[in-house]
């Protein structure tokens, strides 16, 4: 097969599940937010607000695209661009699953291995304060501005303790590539306990992956530290002029760098697509039965429920969720897709964690947030670093 | 490899950490720093001769290079033979008592670390003058001691006299030193090295019809070293105005080390003098003259330093006058001697001065009673210096006269007439301060234990050190063969003339000592004001030197030349920079252009010579 | 492919800076210099430097520019004024730069006749095991005093600033 | 890289060499002027890389990377030096600020 259109093909691949993951996990953070405050969360539209997103979409396509008289206009354009397409390009080195043959054709399920792949999603984020700072200075306006100005501080602030926390995984992996990374952590301590950089000898990332978290926390703008975009004393901080589509565009890249940050972590400590216990313990079949549970579940929830429309759509979603548990039983289905069921599952599970924080944590203030990373998070990461690197010098 | 880099390393930790810290440090931190890096040295240096022994050969111990220039390679190198091993015990030993003493003596005086730091200095550079290998590393360790001496000369430096004396003893040690280092550099210049071993070698192999100019005048120079650093006739001027310093100065180095250092270096540069024998016929010549000189000017001294201040320039001229009559050893021996009687003659006047808080002899007297440890270990360091039988002195005073009267019997008798004075003007002392009545005010009182056991220590030396025989370890096959007896009777019956005359004149018949003196009218004169040697110096050298500076070198050349073209180089550049002051306009892109041209010029300048290819 | 790759990022790489000399606002500058830094990052991988190529948008773009940005924000600069003071600047610049181009190509043409391709044999030589093994080796010292020259860069930087906090 | 002649990297960076030079000359805003320095710095390191690159070697990478540390330093200093002009001066025009002169 053409190398070239097998690429194209992936790319599309992964655009396409990549837009439609951002179309639905504002839909997911609605409804487990409205969860965590006892609400129902979207319900009007489409079968549990199933089709909110869809139409949240079109609202912001056909609603006016204002252009403000006093913005300089060409930065005020270029910002959510760079913003959005920044937030996607990372995507294209995280590897989300093993070598595959799909009809003769063997690939793995990455768009593209580089040898310095984690030092490319580095430069990346470190490249997406631009479109917060570009916004904000372009938009001529006094909130904006001084989000922007708060962005820009709190990123780069926050970037140190990231990279320092990136940096202690690749001295236990030992490479830079993250298809290496992954592979690396492939064997199973005494037979079933995974060798997650988690987890892994000489050095358990613990810390290091707390610091990766909160560092992503402030890298992504999400609350506690969503203070560039901070409602109740900014406005909306960085966006406040910026409408329709434009709007949604640094929506999107929010939600894409969360989903960068959380597969990178799933990378990094997590395994990647490994599983969590090894085959002969039969995980080869823990996906067929986790959609056999969730089915089982909604089946037994739908049938006999208080809603009208619950009473057809849940035990439909219920016996699409068996279908798709006994398709993971066929070998080939198997091969392919379960080491993505443990990616997704990794990665949605931080992904909840982060929806869950919003839920639950109140926004720092600025001082805090600036003391918090400069005292205490970046020494935490240099020091994790420090006895990383002590610990496999002295493995070595 | 026995590291005896150590021994002059501690004393200069010492000096550090006491120079830097001593400050704000209690004085016992002062004291433990002081006396235990001194402690370390001897200990090392016995450590490092009981491994090396009987040390027949030298040891040699090649550091680092310090310079290198094409072939000239002068080393850190430090080395020890029987010479320098001498030397050693001498500098480390008599120099611990002595730092001990010091603990006693100074303990009242402010600038204590200050004082312990420099001792601490002294001691770095004389071991390092000791050890070195080559005539370079000495001179380093010659001008180091020389500096630790001013130091501690004008270390009262309240005192106008101190720094005065300070000034004086820096500045004549520098006339010494002028020659000194211009023999240096013509032993460079002849033999193209200043290691001792290379130097030596080929001054043998030189024959004599080439050798005799050229070693004639570097020897000759060296003297000129030798006479500044120890005291003798020239420049022997500055040493008795030399006792301004606290009194363990006096002992340590103008008595016991540092005054020796001639002594040392023509001791240890004996191959070349052999062969330069006109020059070690001045050295003779320097030493009997220093020696009777210095006696009797001796004679009429009434401030108790400066009588062992003379005696010092006597004995030294004694050891000049061994190393004359090529009795080298047997000049190192009444060093070694020397070293121990006398520094136990200045520590003792120290605690006769502690005792009576006074120098001047007349208002001493009686003190036996009050002191009687000083007294006894002063009598034992009398007796050694006055050559009584079986004391240190008697040995190596004996050696040094026989040597003499090989060599030329009228030296003998001048060393014997010297010996008689000698014993007389100690004694002298001694009888003036320790006997009749108290003549001073105030109560006199005994020195505490950490002064007297130093004296002790001392006393005992001075009696029994002549029973180790330097001279035969040195030389172990005498060069004078047979042992005159009757010149030994003479010598010795001298001495105890001496003695006996000191007793009638100051104990038995007071009184009769001014009769003489006045019957003796100009010529006491003449001897109680030294010669008037200071006063001759000052109308001949100083008066001329200071006026000739000022009125030429300072008002015709510094002010009208030196001045002139300075300043006249000053106002061009001032004319130069008004113009080039236009370049500053202070506009950045203005610089900018001109470091664009200045690069495009190296780029040319680059690609013109070659480069790029 | 190599060739057009260049080609491309190459003229990326003049015409952005071109816009950084000729664009009046310093922000439109700064923007158009992060180009400038890409399009080196882009030649760089292409060199085989991966790692340097990271190095470059991390360290000069993700970290340099944005004080650049930040600085040009806090100060509110505006676009800039035309104003002749520097007479040598005026009158000799434009000579001497012409000059230096002219003395650069000269000594490259001269250097360099034609052909010479950039040799195959350093692929492979960029990784960051590569150079993490020089740093820590060959070039230990530099890179200690330059990790010293940092400090000093923070502190200096913190004391200069400071007064904004009194 | 194959296909690729050394010396096309060189006239790039030479370019842009020029270009940062032309920025430093002839523009007035000192921040504009210090941009054209790093633009500068970026096309020296342009040359050592491809030069490393020709000669296999990694020495010249590490030149580049010690430019990028420096240049690091330098910026971070070099802008608080210039925000002190602006809050002294309140101005950022160069040939404003020549007191240096005479």
């Amino acid at each position: 097969m053409n190398p070239y259109l097998l690429m194209v093909v992936k790319a599309a691949l992964v655009t396409g599940a990549l837009l439609f993951t951002l179309l639905y996990i504002q839909w997911v953070e609605r409804k487990i937010i409205a969860h965590i405050q006892c609400r129902l969360g979207p319900y009007r539209v489409g079968p549990h607000g199933l089709l909110q997103p869809v139409a949240d979409t079109l609202k912001l396509l056909f609603k006016e695209d204002l252009l403000p008289g006093h913005v300089n206009r060409f930065l005020f354009l270029l910002a959510p661009v760079l913003a959005v397409s920044l937030a996607l390009i990372s995507i294209s080195v995280i590897p989300f699953g093993p070598e595959i043959e799909v009809a003769g054709v063997r690939t793995w399920v990455q768009l593209a291995d580089l040898n310095v792949g984690v030092l490319f999603v580095l430069a990346i984020s470190s490249l997406t304060v631009y479109g917060v700072v570009l916004a904000g200075w372009a938009s001529n306006s006094k909130y904006p501005l001084l989000g922007a100005l708060r962005s820009a501080a709190q990123m780069v602030g926050y970037e140190l303790p990231l990279g320092m926390a990136v940096a202690a995984p690749l001295l236990v992996s030992g490479s830079l590539s993250l298809r290496e990374i992954v592979l690396s952590q492939q064997h199973y301590y005494g037979g079933f306990f995974p060798a997650w950089n988690l987890f892994r000898l000489p050095a358990p990332q613990v810390f290091g992956f707390l610091v990766f978290l909160v560092a992503a926390f402030a890298e992504t703008n999400r609350l506690p530290f969503d203070l560039p975009e901070a409602e109740n004393e900014l406005v909306a901080g960085f966006h406040t002029e910026y409408s329709s589509l434009k709007f949604a565009s640094f929506f999107m890249a929010e939600y894409a760098n969360m989903i960068t940050v959380c597969s990178m972590a799933t990378v990094l400590f997590l395994g990647g697509w490994l599983p969590l216990f090894p085959a002969q313990y039969g995980s080869n079949y823990a996906p067929a039965l986790a959609l056999a549970a969730a089915g089982a579940l909604w089946l037994y929830h739908g049938l006999p429920s208080a809603f009208r429309r619950d009473r057809w759509s849940l035990p439909a979603a219920g016996v699409a969720a068996l279908v798709a548990a006994g398709l993971f039983l066929i070998p080939a289905v198997q091969a392919i897709f379960t080491p993505l069921f443990w990616f997704l599952a990794k990665t949605g599970l931080l992904l909840f964690t982060f929806i869950w924080v919003r839920g639950t944590l109140p926004r720092l203030r600025y001082d805090q947030l600036m003391r918090f990373t400069w005292t205490f998070l970046f020494p935490l990461g240099v020091a994790n670093l420090m006895v990383t690197g002590l610990l496999v010098a002295l493995r070595a | 490899m026995q590291h005896l880099w150590l021994i002059p390393l501690f004393p200069l930790a010492g000096f550090l950490v006491n120079g830097l810290m001593g400050r704000r440090a209690s004085k016992a931190f002062v004291n433990a720093v002081a006396i235990g890096t001194v402690l370390l040295s001897f200990l090392w240096t016995l450590k490092t001769l009981a491994a090396l022994a009987p040390l027949e050969t030298p040891h040699l111990e090649r550091y680092f290079a310090w310079i290198q220039v094409g072939d000239l390679r002068i080393g850190y190198d430090l080395a020890l033979d029987r010479l320098s091993a001498v030397m050693l015990l001498v500098v480390t030993g008599v120099g611990l008592l002595i730092h001990i003493y010091a603990i006693g003596y100074m303990g009242h005086e402010g600038g204590y670390y200050r004082f312990f730091a420099y001792m601490n200095l002294f001691m770095f550079f004389m071991l390092t003058l000791v050890l070195a290998a080559n005539f370079l590393l000495l001179f380093v360790g010659w001008e180091g001691v020389g500096l630790s001496s001013y130091l501690l000369i004008g270390f009262y430096f309240l005192r106008h006299s101190a720094t005065t004396a300070g000034n004086k003893a820096f500045i004549v040690n520098r006339i010494g030193d002028f020659g000194f280092s211009l023999g240096i550099l013509l032993i460079l210049v002849n033999f193209g090295t200043l290691e001792f071993a290379e130097v030596f070698s080929k001054v043998a192999a030189m024959p004599i019809e080439v050798s005799a100019g050229v070693l004639t005048t570097i020897a000759l120079l060296l003297l000129v070293g030798a006479t500044g650093k120890s005291a003798q006739i020239p420049l022997y001027v500055w040493l008795p105005d030399a006792m301004e310093g606290p009194t363990p100065v006096s002992a340590l180095i103008h008595a016991a080390t540092m005054v020796t250092a001639g002594v040392y270096m023509v001791a240890r540069s004996s191959v070349l003098y052999l062969h330069a024998p006109l020059a070690l016929d001045c050295v003779a010549w320097i030493g009997v003259l220093t020696a009777f000189f210095a006696a009797t000017i001796g004679l009429t001294q009434y401030d108790i330093k400066k009588v062992f201040a003379y005696s010092t320039i006597s004995q030294i001229g004694y050891m000049f006058l061994a190393l004359g009559a090529r009795a080298f050893g047997a000049g190192i021996f009444h060093l070694w001697s020397h070293a121990f009687f006398k520094a136990l003659l200045f520590l003792g006047a120290g605690s006769v001065i502690h005792a009576v808080g006074q120098q001047d002899l007349r208002y001493m007297g009686g003190l036996r009673r009050h002191a009687p440890v000083t007294f006894w270990t002063l009598l034992c360091a009398a007796a050694a210096i006055a050559g009584v039988p079986f004391t240190s002195g008697f040995f190596s005073k004996d050696e040094i006269l026989l040597a003499a009267h090989h060599y030329s019997p009228w030296m003998y008798w001048v060393g014997v007439v010297t010996a008689a004075m000698t014993a007389f003007y100690v004694f002298r002392a001694i009888f003036l301060a320790f006997f009749g009545e108290f003549r001073g005010e105030g109560h006199p009182h005994e020195s505490p234990p950490v002064m007297t056991l130093p004296l002790i220590a001392l006393g005992v030396l001075s009696l029994v050190g002549g029973f180790f025989n330097v001279a035969r370890w040195l030389e172990p096959e005498p060069t004078l063969a047979h042992h005159d007896t009757a010149l030994v009777v003479v010598s010795v019956a001298a001495g105890l003339a001496g003695i006996a005359l000191a007793g009638v004149f100051y104990v038995l018949r007071p009184g009769l000592a001014d009769v003489v003196a006045e019957r003796l009218g100009f010529l006491y004169r003449l001897v109680y004001n030294k010669y008037f040697v200071d006063e001759v110096y000052q109308a001949l050298v100083v008066k001329p030197l200071v006026g000739g500076s000022r009125d030429v070198l300072w008002q015709g050349m510094d002010v009208e030349v030196i001045d002139g073209a300075v300043n006249g180089v000053g106002l061009r550049a001032r004319g130069l920079g008004r113009v080039l002051r236009l370049l500053q306009s202070g506009y950045i892109r203005s610089y900018a252009t001109w470091v664009l041209l200045g690069a495009l010029g190296a780029l040319l300048a680059m690609s013109w010579a070659g480069g790029g290819r | 492919m190599a060739a057009a790759i260049f080609l491309i990022f190459a003229f990326l790489a003049v015409v952005c800076g071109l816009n950084v000399v000729l664009r009046r606002h310093p922000v439109s500058s700064a923007l158009w210099l992060i180009g400038v830094m890409v399009s080196l990052a882009v030649l760089y991988a292409l060199l085989g430097a991966h790692f340097l190529a990271a190095a470059q948008v991390i360290v000069y773009a993700g970290a340099i520019m944005v004080l650049f940005v930040i600085v040009i924000m806090l100060v509110n600069a505006g676009a800039e004024q035309r104003s002749t003071a520097s007479r040598m600047a005026q009158h000799a610049g434009l000579p001497l730069l012409a000059a230096l181009l002219g003395a650069l190509g000269y000594v490259m043409w001269r250097a360099a006749p034609a052909g010479k391709v950039a040799g195959a044999a350093a692929v492979g030589k960029g990784t960051a095991q590569d150079i993490g093994r020089a740093l820590f080796t060959t070039y230990l010292l530099p890179f200690e005093l330059a990790s010293i020259l940092v400090l000093i860069a923070v502190v200096g930087a913190v004391v200069l600033a400071y007064k904004e906090m009194d | 890289m194959d296909g690729v002649p050394l010396t096309w990297f060189l006239m790039l960076s030479a370019v842009l060499f020029g270009l940062g030079v032309a920025g430093f000359v002839f523009r007035r805003n000192i921040i504009t002027v210090f941009m054209s320095i790093e633009l500068m710095l970026n096309a020296v390191n342009l040359s050592f890389i491809a030069f490393a690159c020709r000669l296999g070697q990694v020495d010249g990478q590490i030149f580049a990377f010690f430019v990028m540390v420096v240049a690091a330093a330098e910026a971070a200093v070099g802008l608080a030096i210039i925000l002190t002009v602006f809050r002294n001066r309140a101005t950022l025009q160069i040939d404003e600020l020549d007191s240096l002169k005479n």
